[in-house]
């Protein structure tokens, strides 16, 4: 079955948000989500990776594919994620400090991000050609920054209610994730 | 003399939490009679079984120390009727009772109670049992079904716990087959088939798996607007944005797309934009984000009923945009007196002198109203140098 | 804690680059190791998998044996190893006791309520017909999706019909699903209630398949007919 | 001796309870959400991990002088992905079924925190056994963990328990607790519910304390 | 009915209405007795404090003045009764501190007429003339905030002022002294409205007074055309809608101009300068006379005063002497309120006296207060009330949010705290009885404290 760029990208964006539907990013989602000034820039970053990641996943894919090295191909991967985050953020230290200033301190902790290795995964698994890879990674990065912006606005909204003490802290994210989660099942079958 | 000493203002508007929920109660039993009448004894228990779990619920908490309010201020009454209306009536008794329990605990006390929730409780309940008995939900009954209030629908008595008792065959002892519980929006969905106009706005025919009427509902919901207990703005934006997109995509394609009337009225639209989505805890408090709420949750109704795989999308709709809520609230703070566009312009003419008006009368003389910015317009471009 | 572990200290890069390659060639090894030792026992278990898939829906069954139908129009044999041919479909010729065409089966995948349905469907070339289907990988709803495995009426919709054009070009009766209660002819796939949407993929997967697949294989049936 | 053992003891119970990955350092959470729809994949996951945190743990604290500081987390991710690959061929070995049910869950437990976390924070400094014993503590705590999520996961969710059904043919599953959000909910309780007796025992402490 | 209000295009957005309770709207002014005793406090405007320039056992005449200053920024008192200084000191001040105050015993025998004064022909006067005169008067807006007004009614340099607006609104609940003055006094009104348009060279003033007093506007409109076309310019009395806060004069400006003064500005900066009835009828009296301020028109009202009314009351006089005479009985009367009941400030005592910015003496009785104790206090239900009712369109409820969790830069940061009024709709209409504009002042204030620390 081919599926459409349009179908990719909402399937990625909100019917299997990455976040909320298929549980990948969740120590960020959880971890930066606390305010929005964090959480937007968080977003932005993420999503500037994964179509980094994608691109490198893509050609790596073909490059072992020719030389039947597929066992290789996790350890490649992760090792090609690292090393292109270490890349942009020497590149974007040197040509654009003011974007550097603003995502540097992300950069790092987005190598151990598992929505960036799904990404470069997925779309392995599912036989994405080369449009379908960009789009696919747009999308989820898409739909990370979305639930971390809804996610971001609410937790700010609740620190100015009185949250009883023993909800307070993670437990309250994880039932607002879950909340969240129950909203975007909606989209189920957007992208049918 | 005794003296008291406090910081104005020393009078006080007579509204009150109580008062406005109290009013909303009011307006409820009509709706909620409605109700009993199409389905019978099975509404009847469920709508207090879901209340008095509500009700239960709250008062555990408040107890608890947990959340703030008390049970006297009939917001739970509220959350637990509007719950009850968006349930099938046949619902099995005890899903609606959990339904309850996990709209107040997980949508209310959560977040400390009364005010401070960020998600529509009663939708929350609805939410959550959708997704965990999605048959059982998605099992209506024909309405005005004969001996309607002599016995339940099977269903409703389920054993605590176990999967309801299938309807089909009482349905077919009664000679209907078991498209018959099919709601309108899922009998268009999956058949293609459309509901009358007349049936949709009064839900007085017989037969049909119906909710309550939504001509009754807009007439209760507009005594609350004109009462000033609910804001007009927000059931206005929902259905506009959503009769608009409805209105666009039937122009389009007219047989693939219903007609915009049929979007508005069947379904859950009408009770969620007139008594959901206008919950005030969960919804903005500036005019342009109630227009910028409402506007989201018409347009995700209807993409959610028309693309995705399921017959309705209200409920999703609502609770996506009290996600969205602080986020809205965010970008549309009011602007402060004197620091909009039009005192920018006099900002600019700081010192200088307001020309003025030639042909000033008395505004009384000219039979004017009060001029609103409008005024500012009249004033020539060059105000004259000295 | 030795001193040096305290003191700022630069590694020479002769060194590093010793070390990383030590440590590099170490992993290699390893991942090559796991790779040759479990190799044999995966392949294995890939293959029973499909074997138990195939003969499942295809009960009959003894043996089978991959194929490609190209583009082209023909069919060839798969071998150890062999690359698919660009626009060819896998298909899987079964074979009974006494080595005759048992059915052929093949996977047909569609959009389903939350994901891709996949699903193995076998084609009886005798009766021209779509025998049973089995399940290679769903996300539906556990109690809602799955019950297209369970609900009798649903299975009851197999043999379905599949019969080509006269110039076997493509499906005469495309395959469609209908709403539970309205099936009235031999093609159409009676849905489940409540899980219509689960149903539904199964009739698109089913058809997608076919439409491509059957009429490649169809005029090659002879090549098929005995196990070779 | 005794001393030394009753050290390791507390350091092996320091990752079940004190330090649990998943309750307390809320680490790793993906897996511990994504694959815990039942006991059997949870204790399957939480094996997975626990092959591939001990074997990388011991082979880092093993190179831990050779490693030049400044490429230790490449050299780090290396081990862990070598292991992660090796665990993913063995499962495949094992059984395709239970492959398909972890899914990619696998292959992601390369970015898993918890394990990259434990090798830089623990075996880079440690010599052997300590290591090998925190690296056990903290997966064992990690797959406790799992298992409190899919056993609740599952009873609710399919009426069984390692896939033996408990409330006979009638039961209504609560579908929602297998679907996405039902592991966050699950998760959430459990933090809820560990949050409530801490502060039951924090008050009785206060009482106490008052009253000496 | 908000919904009407769209349509009918009112004059300013937003606003509450609070019942009138204009007890006294018809009731014609009266003359209180002297007091045995009174007290003026040196400090009773915005400002310096003037100096005494009389001695303790000096004998004053009514309208002498006994404070003096040479700073700009102030303004000389005036004895209010024929006396002995009595003590200078400290006495209780209406806001809780003791301030330096003068004491004066009244002469039982002296005929309390007005004795002290320079009358001047001001017939010719220049504007300078004129701000002068008004400087040595004592007078201080009456409106309430007692800002001199000789510094007011000073132009700055670079600006021009053409339209002098005449605050007639008076839209506090009780209080009708406003809407007495231009009732009985239009014709001193009107003429001090001259004074005051010499003096800042505006060529137009126009009257702004609610709709509920359309008899004002009779009056005054009388009043105009007994004078014929005047010099300096023309007079205009306006009606504006009923609404509170219409009295503040950047609501007044909107509703009469439809402009809004930008924040932060006076109105000169749109060349307007803004005064109060009360004070212009006051200056239209004195001037001519040469004389002091030394009394005032309080309204002396609520449901804990036997007998209502406004009256023209000597600066100094302590408030229990006129609740005495205005029969305010002792035991049920809980709270005694200095202004209206929307921004007036409860009274620390009963031993302060009158003071030159003082409106309305209001006295609640104690059943009045008791419903409002009891009603309960709940979170923020985000109903939006008090959002569509901060006439200075800021957001009440995310500021009372902020505040509670002591938020205050973030107030002042990002949600405008600074462009709050403290007119007090947000806390008339909260339903969830949330005291927002009290928790407001104490914002402003530590920010403020903040500010200097700084
Ligand atoms: C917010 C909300 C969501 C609802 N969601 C559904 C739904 O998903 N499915 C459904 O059959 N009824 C739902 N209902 C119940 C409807 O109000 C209505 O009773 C029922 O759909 C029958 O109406 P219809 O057939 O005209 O659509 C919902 C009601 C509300 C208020
Ligand atoms: C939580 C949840 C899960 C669902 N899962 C499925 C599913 O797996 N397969 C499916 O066909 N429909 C699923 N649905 C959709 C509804 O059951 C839908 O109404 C039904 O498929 C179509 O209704 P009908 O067949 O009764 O006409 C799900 C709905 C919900 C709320
Ligand atoms: C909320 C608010 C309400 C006010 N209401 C009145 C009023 O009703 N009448 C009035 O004269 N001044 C009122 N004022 C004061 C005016 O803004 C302005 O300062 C005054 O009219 C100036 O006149 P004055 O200097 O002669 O007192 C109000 C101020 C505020 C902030
Ligand atoms: C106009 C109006 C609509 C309301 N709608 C709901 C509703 O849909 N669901 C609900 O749980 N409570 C509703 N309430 C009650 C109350 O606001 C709700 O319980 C709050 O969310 C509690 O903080 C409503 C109240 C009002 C005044
Ligand atoms: S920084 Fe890394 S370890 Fe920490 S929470 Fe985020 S992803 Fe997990
Ligand atoms: S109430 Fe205040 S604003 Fe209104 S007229 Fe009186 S003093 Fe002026
Ligand atoms: S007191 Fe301040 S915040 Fe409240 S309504 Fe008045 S101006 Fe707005
Ligand atoms: S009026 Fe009170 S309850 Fe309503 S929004 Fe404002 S602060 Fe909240
Ligand atoms: S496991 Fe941490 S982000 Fe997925």
């Amino acid at each position: 079955m081919h599926e459409s760029a349009a179908q990719i990208f909402i399937n990625a964006f909100l019917a299997n948000n990455f976040v909320l539907a298929m549980f990948l990013g969740l120590c960020p989602f959880i971890g930066v989500s606390g305010k929005l000034e964090t959480a937007a820039p968080m977003g932005a970053a993420t999503t500037f990776v994964m179509l980094v990641a994608s691109l490198c996943a893509y050609g790596l894919n073909l490059l072992l594919g020719y030389f039947q090295l597929e066992f290789l191909r996790l350890i490649a991967y992760i090792v090609i994620i690292a090393s292109t985050v270490q890349l942009v953020e020497m590149v974007l230290k040197k040509y654009s400090p003011s974007l550097f200033r603003a995502l540097g301190i992300y950069l790092p902790l987005i190598t151990t991000n598992c929505a960036v290795l799904g990404v470069a995964l997925f779309q392995t698994a599912r036989d994405y050609d080369f449009i379908q890879s960009i789009t696919f990674a747009v999308g989820a990065g898409a739909g990370f920054t979305l639930a971390l912006v809804l996610m971001a606005s609410v937790r700010e909204r609740l620190q100015l209610s009185d949250v009883p003490a023993v909800a307070q802290g993670t437990a309250l994210s994880l039932m607002l994730a879950g909340i969240l989660s129950l909203a975007f099942m909606g989209f189920a079958g957007l992208g049918g | 003399m005794s003296i008291e000493i406090r910081s104005a203002p020393h009078i006080k508007g007579t509204r009150s939490v109580e008062q406005i929920m109290r009013h909303v109660v009011w307006s409820l039993l009509p709706v909620c009679a409605f109700f009993v009448f199409q389905y019978g004894l099975s509404a009847l228990l469920s709508l207090l079984v879901v209340t008095v779990s509500c009700l239960l619920t709250e008062r555990f908490f408040v107890r608890q120390g947990g959340q703030s309010g008390d049970i006297g201020d009939f917001s739970a009454i509220i959350t637990g009727l509007l719950l009850a209306l968006s349930l099938p009536p046949g619902f099995p008794l005890w899903m609606g009772a959990v339904a309850g329990i996990v709209a107040i605990a997980l949508g209310k006390a959560l977040f400390g109670g009364i005010g401070f929730n960020v998600f529509n409780p009663a939708l929350i309940g609805r939410a959550f049992v959708q997704a965990a008995f999605p048959q059982a939900i998605a099992t209506y009954t024909p309405s005005f079904m004969p001996g309607r209030f002599y016995e339940f629908i099977p269903s409703s008595m389920t054993i605590p716990l176990m999967q309801p008792v299938s309807v089909v065959e009482w349905l077919q002892a009664r000679q209907f087959d078991a498209l018959a519980g099919a709601t309108p929006l899922a009998k268009w969905k999956f058949e293609g088939v459309l509901a009358n106009a007349d049936d949709l706005l009064t839900s007085l025919s017989g037969h049909m798996a119906v909710g309550p009427s939504p001509v009754l509902i807009l007439v209760c919901g507009a005594y609350l607007a004109f009462r000033r207990f609910l804001d007009w703005r927000i059931p206005a934006a929902i259905l506009g944005s959503a009769g608009l997109t409805a209105w666009m995509l039937f122009a389009l394609n007219d047989v693939r797309f219903p007609n915009p009337f049929f979007m508005l009225f069947s379904g859950g639209l009408i009770l969620g934009a007139v008594y959901m989505a206008t919950d005030m805890a969960t919804s903005p408090v500036t005019p342009k984000g109630m227009w910028v709420y409402g506007a989201l949750i018409g347009l995700l109704t209807v993409i959610i009923r028309y693309y995705s795989g399921l017959p309705e999308g209200v409920m999703y709709a609502i609770l996506i945009a009290n996600a969205a809520t602080p986020l809205i609230e965010k970008i549309t703070q009011p602007t402060p007196f004197g620091k909009g566009v039009l005192s920018n312009l006099g900002r600019q003419k700081k010192g200088a002198s307001y020309p003025l008006h030639s042909g000033y009368i008395s505004r009384e003389d000219a039979g004017a109203v009060t001029p609103k910015k409008r005024f500012l317009f009249n004033k020539p471009k060059h105000p004259p140098k000295e | 804690m030795t001193s040096a572990t305290i003191l700022p200290q630069t590694t020479s890069p002769a060194a590093m680059i010793r070390t990383l390659g030590l440590i590099a060639a170490l992993c290699g090894f390893i991942i090559v190791a796991a790779y040759q030792g479990t190799y044999d026992a995966v392949q294995e278990n890939k293959r029973i998998a499909v074997e138990r898939a195939v003969f499942k829906v295809i009960p009959t069954a003894r043996s089978i044996v991959e194929y490609f139908a190209t583009p082209a129009g023909s069919v060839t044999k798969v071998g150890a190893g062999d690359t698919a041919p660009v626009g060819s479909i896998k298909f899987y010729a079964a074979y009974d006791a006494s080595d005759r065409l048992a059915g052929i089966a093949a996977e047909g995948v569609a959009k389903g309520y939350s994901d891709n349905v996949r699903i193995l469907f076998a084609y009886d070339p005798a009766s021209a017909s779509i025998s049973g289907f089995g399940l290679v990988a769903m996300r539906e709803t556990p109690g809602i999706g799955d019950k297209i495995l369970v609900d009798k009426d649903f299975l009851a919709n197999f043999p379905l019909e599949a019969k080509l054009t006269d110039d076997l070009k493509k499906l005469a009766q495309a395959i469609v699903t209908v709403k539970h209660g309205s099936k009235t002819h031999s093609w159409e796939i009676d849905a489940i209630t409540g899980a219509t949407i689960t149903s539904r993929a199964v009739g698109r997967a089913i058809n997608d398949s076919a439409q491509l697949l059957l009429p490649r294989i169809v005029p090659n049936l002879t090549q098929l007919k005995e196990k070779s | 001796m005794n001393q030394t053992s009753a050290q390791t003891w507390d350091e092996f119970m320091e990752g079940i309870w004190r330090q649990n990955p998943l309750f307390v350092m809320v680490l790793g959470l993906c897996p511990a959400l994504a694959v815990t729809v039942s006991a059997v994949n949870a204790l399957s996951m939480g094996l997975a991990t626990t092959f591939v945190l001990t074997c990388s743990c011991v082979l880092v604290s093993l190179l831990r002088k050779l490693i030049p500081k400044e490429v230790r987390i490449a050299t780090y991710i290396v081990i862990i992905a070598t292991f992660v690959t090796v665990v993913d061929y063995l499962i495949q070995a094992i059984s395709l079924a239970l492959y398909d049910a972890l899914g990619a869950f696998i292959q992601l437990i390369v970015v898993n925190c918890i394990i990259l976390g434990r090798a830089e924070a623990h075996a880079s400094k440690n010599p052997l056994l300590p290591t090998l014993i925190n690296a056990l503590g903290m997966s064992a705590g990690f797959t406790l963990g799992l298992l409190a999520l899919g056993s609740v996961r599952e009873i609710l969710g399919a009426g069984a328990f390692f896939g033996v059904a408990l409330f006979g043919p009638d039961f209504q599953p609560w579908v929602v607790m297998v679907l996405p959000p039902g592991g966050f909910f699950v998760l959430g309780a459990w933090l809820l519910i560990f949050a409530a007796i801490a502060r039951r025992k924090q008050k009785k402490l206060a009482e106490i304390t008052q009253n000496a | 009915m908000k919904l009407l209000s769209y349509f009918r295009g009112e004059a300013f957005q937003r606003g509450v209405h609070p019942p009138s309770c204009k007890l006294t709207a018809s009731t014609r002014i009266r003359r209180l007795p002297f007091a045995p005793k009174v007290t003026v406090p040196l400090s009773q405007h915005i400002g310096r404090v003037p100096r005494p320039i009389v001695r303790v056992g000096q004998e004053v005449v009514r309208g002498e003045p006994i404070a003096k200053s040479d700073e700009w920024l102030s303004v000389p008192h005036h004895a209010p009764v024929t006396g002995v200084v009595e003590f200078i000191g400290l006495r209780p001040g209406v806001r809780g501190p003791w301030v330096e105050s003068i004491v004066i015993r009244a002469h039982p025998g002296a005929s309390q007429e007005d004795l002290w004064g320079r009358p001047r022909d001001l017939a010719d006067a220049t504007g300078g003339d004129i701000l002068q005169a008004i400087w040595d008067s004592g007078m201080v807006g009456l409106g309430g905030a007692a800002f001199p007004t000789h510094a007011k009614l000073t132009v700055p340099k670079q600006a021009k002022v053409h339209t002098l607006v005449v605050n007639g609104c008076e839209c506090e609940p009780y209080l009708t002294c406003d809407h007495r003055v231009m009732v009985e006094q239009a014709d001193a009104l009107v003429t001090g409205i001259r004074y005051a348009m010499r003096a800042t060279g505006a060529v137009r003033s126009i009257v702004g007074i609610e709709d509920n007093k359309p008899d004002a506007v009779v009056a005054i409109r009388e009043a105009i055309a007994r004078c014929g076309r005047i010099p300096e310019g023309e007079v205009y009395a306006e009606l504006v809608p009923t609404k509170y806060p219409q009295g503040s004069e950047k609501m007044l400006v909107m509703a009469l101009f439809g402009v809004e003064i930008p924040a932060g500005d006076l109105p000169v900066s749109l060349g307007m300068v803004v005064n109060n009835v009360g004070t212009l009828a006051a200056l239209g009296k004195l001037l001519p006379a040469g004389r002091g301020l030394i009394e005032r028109v309080v309204t002396i009202t609520g449901p804990g005063v036997a007998k209502p009314g406004d009256y023209i009351v000597p600066l100094g006089t302590p408030l229990r002497f006129v609740l005495d005479y205005a029969g305010a009985p002792g035991a049920e009367s809980r709270q005694v309120i200095l202004g209206g009941p929307m921004m007036g400030q409860a009274a620390a005592s009963l031993d302060v006296p009158i003071t030159k910015g003082m409106s309305g003496v209001l006295v609640m009785r104690g059943d009045e207060l008791a419903w409002r104790e009891h009603q309960k206090t709940y979170p923020c239900i985000k109903c939006a009330e008090c959002v569509e009712s901060c006439p200075m369109g800021l957001n009440p409820s995310q500021l009372g949010m902020l505040a509670a969790k002591r938020e205050y830069d973030l107030m002042g940061s990002d949600y405008h705290l600074g462009e709050c009024f403290e007119c007090g709709c947000c806390s008339y209409v909260c339903p969830s009885n949330i005291p927002l504009v009290q928790q407001f002042r104490i914002a402003k204030q530590i920010l403020r404290e903040k500010a200097i620390s700084k």
